[in-house]
């Protein structure tokens, strides 16, 4: 469809909360906690957390939750009963506050949830999802969606995407998709005609820091390089990086039971722990950091272009601020782009 | 509603606890039927995590008991487990976990009366603080569908 | 810091040591750890007040360690440490020299890590004001007020180990949490499997956690998860004296005490 | 609706075969019969087997396709899941999805000569294809089984492995490491390679499939080179660990190639092209 594009004053914001809440919308809006922002179910527009340039995490909790129940199971004296997840119970959501680059991201989610097999609880999840994006006015040392194809007003992933115009200015809403349209005629009075265009302007400047299409085409042959070492000494193998992600969807299957009653539930795992890929022999095929390291960077840059046809990485910068050591993801594609074979 | 019947999981050591529970047995001294015994080679063998299993299991109440300080069959291991019942302790008491429904007793195999006594009282202090929901609400995964942050 | 510099490279030159580990530039205000073995690449070496990563996370990594003999910058909280692996046989003279950084920001070099302990026994492990109102305030909660405070913060956590893996202390090559037989903590961020963890991290850390902060610091949602190794360290100090790391190795869960007081034991 | 990918079939343990130290065979039937009746697979595939309340353990279907009604998998106790199938009676249900992966393409071997290889715990996964080809035999030339396990106890599947010795149109040669022979043994006393290498079959017109520990695969390779065959005939299976066996938990690939969907089977050709993670 064509994009519509409406104004959206600033003092509506709060009364299009108002009116998706009476229409029982569950809202899921960046909050602050410890200083560090993640989507949480929200009842009050005054809780939203606003001004970010980022959140710590992503939004792909909405549609691939950290801890996921994919069956129950039950045994009795009559045997063994599984029941599937319902996903009639799955509710409506608006994903509030989004920003383009995890907007997007949510493209390069389903592009794994759909490779083949299609995994129809993440389908189902997401296809509840309306999500509301805003672009950036603002950016840091560690955005850098413009290398990997996206832009600080990217309406890709977003249902509805707004745009503040200037400092205490309204918002142009761009409607994006049917979902999004539908969330228009629960407020029409809300969404005002409007013929304003170039929003360019009030968006974060962003250069380009780096080729993404290079970087696949170096990655070919750099497998063995020893850029892999020197980059990964300091890493210490924890999951933050994988964690705060918009793609990353390495997960784990486990079993959680209580007497004769439990659950299998998928859980979010990480291609940075040692443990990630060991045999029940012992053996394990990457046994060293650098190896994991590797594996982070050619699956988003290497290993999906070729297979899924997406780059795994919106350059949303998050990995970079949540790493405890300061593996700095902008930094080493760059210097892997300069290292010469 | 049936009266409140508290779940004690008592993790005794083999030679004192366990044989002076057995002595209050052939002494048919009665006492509380809520407790299930689970016998340890010694208490130094008593892990923490046992005990936060058993909360998360149903338990409502625990008892932890074994020799006597000096009576140990391994020499030093109620030493050992004193230190860490200590540490373990105060880190409940810290998490808010509620440290009335861990009991710790010292039993030897001659005192078949004392661990009669033991199980009565806890039982019954038990059964006034009544069961231990405020542990069951956040244990009650799996029945929740998707844990959000 | 000239003096660090100039000693790294006469060490790298000398082939005394084959890794200086120290801190660099990192991005924007942050600094970040530096691996020297390159004379030329000293010059990179920085020091200042930013600089508060546990350097000694990394003498027990494989991959450092195999380097051959390293050399870390250590701030006293690194030094005690150091002390603690050594008591627990991780490093030793033959593979690490110190070259300390005094709360003066004066280099100090020890010829063995007998030196170093000496020097850090000078100093007492202090909880800084802020943690220690905030233990202050946990304290005077009612026990299912705690209950409530723990459940909410640790609610958040995803289990990224991020904690662990900045600890120096936590350098098992197998967690308990990786092994399944049996599973003790659930694999899944769940509530009740958090707090698991995060007991269970505590207790291992009771009497050998030097306060240095580095889990905290490391936490991607900065979750409070130190105030639990804190008051580990105030009450073992209150039970059983006071605690410093000591290449003794007589550390304060693996020994004991037959005149240990307790109140709490029927 | 969609089917949900991560439900599995529910299956009974028919029969319990014990095969060696550790090492049991479960005869699988569907719990429904609708289950059974949309079920199929093909020889090399591999499926996620499940104890309810413990977790999923991946391994092959070890029963050769052209047998209708059952499968059967073939494990040895040695992880979380696997010890917990072993504590299983017969009767038991357990969990079973699948089949995942590619298949041995048993049609583009036909009128060649077939040699299997395999050593210890390694002959299930190529079980299911000896099966299938001996069940169209005359599709293929000559059949040649090399088996070897570190001792007499370690073999798997001792009254196949009689069955195929008294067959006329089978030749199986089995070997036990030195040191692993019994009193009674009357096989090779040898190492796998070895054994190859000493029996040397033809490789004219030859497809050689490989299974068995890293370090038998490895000595093995470099002796059907010398034999003369060519690695686009040399097949073997690889088994990174899964967990879900559909390309999404990330755990299995090997460069940009996944175990799970692109393979398990590969030919020699194609491991050369791939980075040494497996």
């Amino acid at each position: 469809m064509n994009i519509d594009k409406r104004l959206v004053r600033k003092d509506s914001l709060e009364k299009l909360f108002d009116i998706l809440k009476r229409n029982s919308k569950t809202i899921y809006a960046p909050f602050t906690k410890n200083g560090k922002s993640t989507f949480r179910d929200t009842e009050s527009f005054g809780a939203i957390s606003t001004g970010y340039i980022q959140t710590t995490e992503s939004a792909k909790d909405i549609a691939f939750p950290r801890t996921e129940k994919l069956l129950d199971f039950s045994k009795s004296k009559e045997g063994m009963s599984v029941k599937g997840t319902d996903l009639n119970d799955i509710p409506d959501v608006i994903l509030w506050g989004v920003r383009p680059c995890d907007a997007s991201g949510i493209g390069e989610l389903s592009s794994i949830f759909n490779w083949d097999y299609k995994d129809e609880i993440y389908i189902n999840r997401l296809s509840k999802v309306t999500v509301f994006g805003f672009s950036c006015s603002k950016s840091d040392e560690y955005c850098f969606c413009t290398s990997v194809g996206g832009n600080p007003g990217n309406t890709a992933g977003s249902d509805i995407l707004f745009t503040l115009l200037g400092e205490e200015g309204d918002y142009l809403a761009e409607i994006i998709t049917e979902k999004g349209l539908a969330v228009v005629d629960l407020a029409q009075n809300l969404f005002e005609k409007t013929d304003i265009s170039g929003k360019e302007k009030f968006l974060a400047e962003l250069p380009v820091k780096f080729s993404h299409e290079d970087i696949r085409l170096k990655l070919d042959k750099f497998f063995e390089s020893k850029e892999w070492i020197e980059q990964s000494l300091r890493c210490l193998g924890c999951g933050a990086c994988a964690y705060v992600c918009p793609t990353c969807a390495c997960f784990d299957i486990q079993d959680e039971a209580h007497g004769k009653k439990g659950s299998r539930v998928r859980c979010w795992d990480s291609c940075g722990f040692s443990h990630f890929t060991v045999h029940t022999s012992g053996y394990n095929p990457r046994n060293v950091q650098s190896a994991r390291w590797r594996q982070r960077i050619m699956h988003k840059f290497s290993y999906m272009p070729e297979r899924l046809s997406v780059y795994g990485c919106t350059g949303c910068g998050r990995c970079s601020r949540a790493c405890p050591v300061d593996m700095n993801i902008l930094e080493h594609l760059i210097s892997i782009q300069e290292v010469t074979v | 509603m049936a009266e409140f019947e508290p779940k004690i999981v008592a993790f005794v050591c083999n030679w004192c606890t366990y044989a002076g529970a057995d002595l209050t047995g052939t002494s048919r001294i009665k006492y509380a039927s809520n407790v299930r015994i689970i016998r340890f080679p010694c208490t130094g063998r008593i892990d923490y995590m046992l005990l936060l299993k058993a909360f998360d299991e149903g338990a409502d109440g625990i008892i932890v008991s074994g020799c006597h300080p000096n009576d140990c069959h391994y020499t030093s291991g109620n030493f050992h487990a004193r230190r860490r019942w200590i540490m373990f302790r105060s880190l409940c008491d810290f998490t808010g976990i509620d440290t009335e429904r861990i009991k710790f007793s010292w039993v030897s195999a001659a005192e078949g009366a004392k661990w009669a006594e033991i199980v009565n009282t806890t039982v019954a202090s038990i059964r006034e603080l009544g069961p231990y929901t405020d542990y069951k609400k956040v244990a009650k995964y799996p029945e929740k569908e998707v844990i959000h942050g | 810091m000239v003096d660090l510099i100039k000693r790294a490279k006469e060490l790298l030159e000398s082939s005394a040591v084959k890794v200086v580990i120290g801190y660099e530039q990192g991005t924007g205000n942050k600094t970040r750890a530096l691996f020297v073995e390159k004379t030329e690449d000293a010059d990179k070496l920085i020091f200042d007040s930013r600089c508060i990563q546990n350097l000694a996370a990394y003498v027990t990594k494989k991959e450092v360690k195999e380097k051959g003999k390293m050399a870390i910058a250590a701030t006293l909280p690194v030094m005690r440490s150091i002390i603690q692996l050594a008591s627990e046989f991780q490093v030793n003279d033959n593979n690490l020299l110190v070259l300390g950084i005094t709360p003066e920001s004066n280099l100090i070099e020890f010829a063995n890590l007998v030196e170093v302990e000496t020097f850090v026994h000078q100093y007492q492990i202090e909880i800084d004001a802020r943690n220690k109102e905030m233990l202050d305030k946990l304290a005077k909660m009612t026990s299912a007020e705690r209950w409530k405070f723990w459940v909410d913060e640790l609610a958040p956590c995803f289990k990224c180990y991020a904690c662990r893996a900045a600890c120096p202390m936590c350098y098992c090559s197998r967690c308990t949490v990786d092994f399944n037989q049996p599973q003790w903590i659930p694999v899944p961020s769940t509530e009740l499997g958090n707090l698991e963890w995060h007991i269970m991290r505590a207790m291992h850390l009771t009497g050998r956690c030097i306060d240095c902060d580095a889990c905290y610091n490391a936490c991607p949602l900065s979750i409070p998860i130190n105030l639990l190794t804190k008051r580990m360290l105030v009450d073992a100090k209150e039970h059983f004296g006071n605690y410093q790391p000591s290449l003794k190795g007589d550390n304060l869960m693996s020994t004991y005490k037959p005149d240990d007081k307790e109140n709490f034991i029927q | 609706m969609m089917d949900n990918l991560y439900m599995p079939y529910l299956m009974r343990i028919e029969r319990i075969t014990y095969e060696a130290p550790g090492v049991k065979t479960f005869m699988l039937k569907f719990v429904n019969e609708a289950d059974q009746d949309k079920f199929s697979y093909k020889a090399g595939q591999f499926g996620e087997y499940s104890v309810y309340g413990v977790g999923e353990s991946t391994f092959c279907i070890a029963s050769s396709p052209t047998r209708k009604g059952y499968i059967e998998c073939t494990f040895r106790q040695t992880g979380k899941v696997t010890n917990a199938l072993s504590g299983c009676e017969e009767g038991s249900i357990i969990g079973f999805r699948g089949p995942y992966g590619n298949v041995f393409p048993l049609d583009k071997w036909k009128g060649k000569n077939l040699l299997f290889i395999a050593g210890g715990i390694a002959l299930p996964p190529m079980r299911c294809v000896i099966w299938n080809a001996l069940d169209m035999r005359d599709n293929f030339k000559d059949v040649t089984i090399i088996y070897g396990a570190r001792t007499v106890k370690d073999l798997v599947y001792k009254e196949e492995l009689k069955d195929w010795e008294l067959r006329k149109d089978v030749k199986l040669i089995t070997t036990v490491d030195p040191g692993g022979e019994s009193p009674d043994w009357k096989g090779e006393i040898g190492f796998v390679p070895t054994i190859v290498e000493k029996a040397a079959p033809s490789s004219k017109d030859t497809i050689a499939i490989v299974c068995g520990p890293p370090v038998m695969i490895k000595y093995t390779f470099p002796v059907l080179a010398k034999l003369g065959f060519a690695d686009e005939n040399i097949y073997t299976t690889l088994e990174n660990r899964m967990k879900c066996g559909f390309g999404k938990c990330g755990r299995c690939n090997v460069g940009n190639v996944y175990v799970c969907k692109d393979g398990p089977v590969f030919t020699l050709a194609q491991l050369k092209e791939l980075p040494d993670e497996y």
